[in-house]
């Protein structure tokens, strides 16, 4: 049997939905990039079973996750260059201990 | 009579210069300006007096109104205008031989009395605006015109009252004198208004068709117009300005609280007097009512003032009053059907203005000799100066109504057509003319008989008991007594002239014949009069002087407060207008009005503060936000879709 | 049995996903966080196999769980100390999360539930390797050089700026 | 070239001029030179204009033209002038010309301070000039806007918040015009937003008119200090540096008088007659307790303000009551109180800039001090209480004489309770002439003050010339007026 596509969809939207919560809840920089990367990831599976399941003949969902998870990468290195230079200064990757940008 | 406009120019060319550059001239140089060009006006009144009359009659019996000059100032729309111009008829040729006299006398005389004073350049500047708005009040040839110039005698008023500026008392005064006079005005303008806006013109003869559709609102605007009058002339309760309008120098007193700007209320009625005879006559005896209250009042608290510039204030109140009176009692404008009221009127105004001018100057004479004005510092003055002296003597006496001297002439006439009027009336003002005998000389005795105070000082200083040597009472210079002199004339003769000849209610020729009755009456009330100031006043303060006084004490004290007008004027200004209702008004304004519009600005900012929070900068509110917004605009898209 | 056996495997991995994810919200270091991921994304891995995507699979393991984990945790070990406590926020906003999230999950999954997905051409067999590769490399309708050099040079650039960034003054 | 668009270009090059400027010599020259450019420019303006229509040219407007500028909203750059303006646009003149000299030794930042002095004289001009809704709406904004800078910048006292809050009041105002104005150029249906034609089409719904007729009133009232939006003036004028209350109060407040008579009451004539006795009463209110208050205040400053309140109140007021002669004198008014109140300012900058202090408490007998500014206080107080001789007089007379041909009992009422205003306004002028001029000097730091320089004695002169010039002569500048008002009243009054 062929797992329904829609299986796949709401797996991908409670995983988005988990990250979405993580990212509105936690505090610390890092704990939110991983809430990013938890809605991304939950994004990509989305684009590849669209692809699989509507438009197989092409591969339009395929290099989507695929060029998604490259700028994933290039986008959390930087986070992670931002994350510890902020913390080089703040001495704290703690959100509410972060607001001299603001001013 | 072309020439009748230098009698304008002259006197606003010569404020101007002296206005303008009269600081940078010597004294002696601005006064003879200033004199001359008086002079100069005064010839030229002469003149065109002499040309006027000397012209006659024309064929209707009647002097002819001349307007030499007139033109359009200002538009007012398609009916109205305002004209500025030159009108000469009896009256107006009158009061300028009367103003240009007296603004002569007055200035040579000031040549003596305010020399070496600071301002005197200005003194001199301020006499010309006055004179000049004076003299174009009564050649108005239209009520707008008068208004115009009754403001500028106002404010001219206002300067010279003011003229000592750094005396406390002299800028109370002058406030005074204008917020009242002014308060008046206000009731004169809008009779103005209402008297232009039914007749269509400001002019003072409107065509019969036009007054008779105004008929019914022509006394409402010739009653306003007469409160004007009133608070120019002080008439009782607008009266409060002109005593204390004596802080200003005595020769303006004399010119401009004595003899013409207070008359000009008269003069407005005597304008109007036709429109007052044909329409509202109830209006007129209303006057005739006003001044005889006024002249009463006036009379009383003249007989207890002890600054002798107060009595001869209010002894110009009460004469003033005569004038209205002599108007108001009118009943038409025949002076031989009851219209006597007029003539005597205008003549009583001719003759009060030289003998109050003269008493005035006279005073000023003895307040330059021995510097007060209170008449416990005078006393025996007879000696040290005899010209002041007789020449004060003369006017008391006309003033009196003493034949053969000019106030018995008109005061005569008055009482006859008061008379005429009524006999209540005609004795009443017989009784306010006694009053204003005694009362004329009880000044008369207590400035130049009795005990000198001079003496007396002099005495205490020689017995070693004062240091401080007295300073001894003088005749004033020729250029002080000259006017005196020339008024004395004036006044001994004035009485003789055939003023009905020239001036009557209705223009015709009217000769002045002597009532019998009421001049043995009058005469004999005066002479009581003075006999009673004689008795009590002569010698001092005399036993029967201190015994009336003390058992009169609360009435005489009460009139020597002027039966407390002031206080009460006092109480409705400061207390009422000032902190009643112009205190609530600002701090309303600044609290309530002001508060609501700063409200509105602190709720804004409230609201900002309150909402400010959300900006927090904060990027996971923001996003609670964001997607809170999403999933309702997605809710409703499902719900719609 | 075909079907349950693939059934099976999903529901397997499904749940450890989510169990997985949420731990990776809520708990309260990061070390475990980062760990708690890792799971997630080998899960996702699978997904993907399951999807007889086995090269897209392959660079999620490589790319994700090789590269970006490890970033993290490098990360979090050179923060240290900061990384221990991990304080959530306050009550209210907790809740206004835990609301959105979830009026959120029910909003998607009753879309999903209500929407028709377009006819399942679902072919259960690999794509080749040459495909892949083809479009990737050449250019065209459906195909990807211009994406995946802008892609690289963006790594590059990336690499360089994260360099800049995290270098010491 | 038209003769009016200098209005605006003498300004813009006056403007690139101050920005090359480099010392204070050089910004003084400028000044001077373009003010009594856009001087004498208004005087052969004047001069040029009433020779035409004593030819006999008889279109309302003269010196017209048009530009289109933003073609798909209609709006133009369309340019003329009647009687009125040309009278308007002589006081700027004045004013900006006198105001040069009365703030000749302004700091800091002289460079800047007459930057925005100049460009707010452009919003002044612009908006005499155009015949467009809409450009007179911008020009109306760019006059507001400098504003705040001069008063918030070169200020004293309290000026931030005077500045601010004159600012947000006057652009609540034209934020409630900018509905006005819309409302008239949609309702109207017109495809052009120049006044005379929307005027000549005459057909805005009345229903349409009740809705914005009290906009655009209320609009242009805030500016003309309509009581109970006119708060803004005793703390905007009492913060402004002198030229800049000069200018605002002489000038700016004009601008409320004029759109109110030129686009509410013109282009909205039914409601305007429907509607004016509410405004009636809000501008009696005006004038009289403007007065009122004006008596009890301590600031010379405020007291003016008050006064100009007052005033400025009876502008509006004689333009509601929608004769002939009554709104020739509200034009009168506005020129007559622009003069006077000007002088005032000027003159109280001036007795400022030497004791330091504006309460009428501290100081007295400046007369013996400075006698030549004190005797320009006491005719400037003269001319303020309308004594015969100076404009107050005659515009007042007007307006009182025009408000009395309206016959019926409420507008005669109104009429005699603003008629009062006169002497409360003698009772006030006295009051502060009395305390601070007359008298004996007591305080001793002000007995070393200075009389006048030449700069001050020169800005006095010239508004006192002027002032007086009105008084005398007021028959040119009532006939000036009369040909454009008559324009407006027969559109009022069918």
């Amino acid at each position: 049997m062929i797992i329904p596509a829609e299986y796949y969809l709401i797996l991908a939207t409670v995983l988005f939905f988990i990250g979405v919560f993580g990212f509105f809840t936690r505090r610390n920089l890092i704990s939110l990039l991983i809430s990013t990367e938890l809605m991304l990831n939950a994004v990509d599976i989305n684009f590849a079973v669209f692809n699989a399941y509507c438009h197989p003949e092409h591969l339009e969902g395929f290099f989507f996750t695929m060029f998604g998870i490259g700028i994933t990468a290039a986008e959390t290195g930087v986070a992670i260059a931002i994350i510890i230079n902020v913390f080089r200064n703040a001495k704290s990757i703690h959100i509410k201990n972060l607001r001299e940008l603001k001013y | 009579m072309e020439f009748s406009i230098f009698i304008l120019a002259i006197p606003i060319l010569s404020f101007l210069i002296l206005g303008l550059c009269g600081m940078k001239m010597p004294h002696k140089a601005a006064g003879l300006l200033g004199t001359t060009a008086i002079a100069t006006v005064a010839i030229l009144s002469y003149i065109a007096a002499a040309i006027y009359f000397g012209a006659g009659r024309n064929d209707e019996g009647l002097f002819p109104t001349l307007i030499p000059y007139a033109l359009q100032w200002l538009p007012l729309g398609n009916t109205l205008s305002i004209e500025m111009g030159i009108m000469l008829d009896p009256i107006s040729i009158m009061m300028l031989i009367v103003i240009t006299t007296v603004s002569l006398m007055v200035h040579i005389y000031s040549l003596g009395y305010m020399k070496g004073e600071r301002g005197f350049q200005r003194y001199y500047a301020f006499l010309s605006l006055f004179t000049f708005s004076m003299l174009g009040l009564v050649v108005a040839t239209n009520i707008f015109q008068m208004y115009v110039f009754w403001e500028l005698v106002g404010v001219s008023s206002y300067l010279l009252i003011g003229f000592y500026y750094t005396k406390p008392a002299a800028i109370a005064a002058s406030k005074k004198a204008f917020i009242v006079t002014r308060f008046a005005d206000l009731f004169f303008l809008i009779g103005i208004l209402i008297y232009g806006y039914y007749t269509e013109t400001f002019s003072f003869t409107p065509t019969e068709l036009l007054l008779s559709s105004a008929a019914t609102v022509l006394p409402t605007a010739l009653g306003l117009m007469f409160i004007g009058g009133a608070g120019k002339s002080a008439m009782f309760p607008l009266h409060i300005w002109l005593p204390d309008a004596m802080e200003g120098p005595t020769p303006v007193s004399a010119l401009i609280h004595a003899a013409t700007m207070v008359v000009a209320g008269v003069y407005l009625v005597a304008r109007m007097f036709p429109l007052f005879i044909a329409y509202a006559p109830e209006v007129l005896h209303m006057i005739a009512y006003v001044g005889a209250f006024t002249a009463l009042y006036a009379a009383i608290v003249a007989c207890v003032q002890t600054d002798i510039k107060r009595v001869l204030a209010f002894s110009t109140i009460s004469q003033i009053a005569f004038m209205m009176v002599a108007l108001g009692v009118s009943l038409s404008d025949d002076p031989h059907k009851g219209g006597l009221g007029y003539m005597a009127s205008m003549f009583h105004l001719f003759t009060h203005a030289m003998f109050k001018g003269l008493l005035f100057l006279g005073a000023g004479a003895i307040i330059h000799a021995v510097h007060s004005n209170e008449k416990s510092h005078m006393g025996g003055l007879r000696k040290y100066m005899p010209v002041t002296h007789i020449t004060f003597l003369i006017a008391c006496l006309a003033i009196a109504g003493i034949p053969p001297f000019a106030g018995f002439f008109s005061k005569d006439e008055i009482l006859a057509a008061c008379y005429n009027y009524s006999p209540a009336m005609g004795i009443f003002m017989s009784f306010v003319a006694a009053l204003t005998a005694f009362y004329m000389f009880r000044l008369y005795y207590l400035i130049f008989w009795g005990k000198s105070h001079y003496e007396e000082e002099l005495a205490l200083y020689t017995a070693g008991k004062t240091t401080h040597e007295p300073h001894k009472p003088h005749e004033a210079p020729a250029t002080m007594t000259t006017p005196l002199i020339i008024l004395a004339i004036i006044t001994c003769v004035a009485g003789f002239i055939p003023f009905g000849k020239f001036i009557s209610s209705n223009g015709h020729a009217y000769d002045i014949h002597i009532d019998a009755a009421v001049a043995t009456t009058s005469i004999l009330l005066a002479v009581a009069g003075i006999v009673i100031a004689t008795i009590m006043y002569a010698k001092g303060d005399s036993k029967i002087t201190q015994a009336i006084n003390s058992s009169m004490k609360n009435i005489i004290n009460a009139a020597y407060h002027r039966f407390y007008m002031d206080e009460l004027w006092l109480f409705v200004t400061k207390k009422i207008i000032f902190n009643c209702i112009s205190r609530p008004i600002a701090w309303f304004d600044r609290h309530i009005i002001d508060g609501a519009m700063d409200m509105l600005a602190i709720v804004t900012q409230k609201l900002g503060n309150y909402v400010r929070p959300m900006q927090s900068g904060n990027v996971q509110s923001y996003s609670v936000w964001f997607l809170g917004g999403a999933l309702i605009i997605i809710l409703t898209l499902i719900y719609f879709a | 049995m075909e079907f349950s056996t693939n059934l099976l495997i999903f529901s397997g991995l499904a749940l450890l996903m989510i169990a997985a994810a949420m731990a990776a919200v809520t708990t309260s270091r990061i070390m475990r966080a980062v760990t708690y991921l890792l799971f997630v994304l080998f899960g996702t891995a699978g997904l993907y196999f399951m999807l007889h995507y086995t090269f897209l699979g392959a660079i999620q393991i490589i790319v994700y769980a090789g590269g970006i984990v490890v970033l993290f945790i490098f990360a979090a070990l050179l923060i240290g100390k900061g990384t221990i406590d991990i304080t959530h926020t306050s009550k209210l906003r907790y809740l206004a999360g835990l609301a959105t999230s979830f009026s959120g999950l029910g909003i998607a999954l009753y879309l999903i539930r209500n929407t028709n997905f377009v006819a399942e051409k679902f072919s259960s067999s690999d794509i080749p390797m040459k495909t892949v590769g083809t479009a990737l490399m050449s250019t065209g309708k459906h195909n990807y050089v211009l994406t995946f050099e802008v892609l690289s040079i963006l790594l590059l650039a990336c690499m360089v700026g994260a360099i800049m960034i995290a270098r010491k003054k | 070239m038209n003769i009016l668009n200098l209005f605006v270009l003498i300004p813009l090059v006056m403007l690139f001029a101050l920005w090359l400027c480099r010392n204070i010599k050089q910004i003084r020259t400028v000044m001077v030179a373009g003010s009594t450019l856009l001087l004498a420019l208004s005087v052969y303006l004047t001069i040029d204009f009433i020779a035409l229509r004593s030819a006999g040219v008889t279109a309302p407007q003269l010196y017209c033209n048009s530009w289109s500028w933003f073609p798909s909203l209609n709006i133009c750059y369309s340019i003329g002038v009647d009687g009125i303006s040309v009278a308007m646009l002589l006081l700027s003149s004045i004013i900006v010309f006198t105001g040069t000299f009365a703030s000749w030794n302004i700091k800091p930042q002289t460079k800047e301070f007459f930057l925005w002095y100049v460009l707010l004289s452009l919003g002044v001009y612009g908006f005499f000039i155009t015949t467009d809704m809409f450009a007179m709406f911008m020009f109306y904004e760019t006059a507001l806007i400098p504003m705040y800078l001069l008063i918030g910048v070169w200020g004293s006292g309290k000026k931030e918040y005077s500045a601010m809050k004159l600012t947000l009041m006057l652009m609540g105002g034209s934020a409630f015009l900018l509905m006005g104005i819309l409302g008239i150029y949609y309702g109207s249906g017109a495809t052009t937003m120049n006044i005379h034609e929307i005027a000549q089409l005459n057909n805005i719904p009345t229903d349409i008119q009740y809705i914005f007729f009290p906009l655009t009133f209320i609009g242009f009232g805030v500016l003309g200090a309509l009581f109970p939006f006119h708060t803004w003036s005793p703390d905007g004028h009492a913060s402004a540096p002198t030229s800049v209350s000069m200018l605002h109060a002489g000038v700016l407040m004009k601008l409320g008088g004029y759109g109110c008579f030129r686009i509410a009451m013109y282009l909205l004539p039914q409601a305007a007659n429907d509607l004016a006795w509410i405004f009636i009463i809000l501008t009696t209110i005006s004038v009289v307790y403007g007065a009122l208050s004006a008596i009890s205040q301590t600031d010379l400053k405020y007291i003016n303000a008050y006064s100009s309140v007052s005033h400025c109140g009876l502008v509006l007021f004689a333009i509601l009551m929608m004769t002939q002669t009554s709104c020739t004198g509200a034009i009168l008014q506005m020129l007559s109180h622009g003069l006077m109140t000007a002088l005032f300012f000027a003159l109280i900058g001036m007795i400022y800039g030497r004791t330091h202090t504006r309460d009428i408490r501290q100081m007295q007998g400046l007369m013996k001090i400075m006698p030549f500014l004190a005797v320009g206080y006491v005719i400037a107080g003269l001319a303020n209480l309308g004594l015969p001789g100076f404009s107050g007089f005659i515009a007042e007379m007007t307006i009182f004489v025009g408000a009395f041909m309206v016959d019926d009992t409420f507008h005669r009422a109104v009429t005699i309770i603003a008629c009062t205003s006169i002497v409360i306004t003698a009772v006030y002028i006295l009051r502060v002439v009395g305390k601070i001029l007359y008298g004996e000097p007591t305080n001793e730091e002000h007995k070393k003050l200075s009389d006048a320089t030449w700069d001050e004695r020169f800005t006095v002169i010239c508004l006192v010339i002027c002032v007086a010039g009105l008084g005398i002569a007021p028959m040119w500048v009532s006939d000036l007026i009369n040909s454009g008002v008559g324009d407006i009243i027969t559109n009022l009054r069918p």
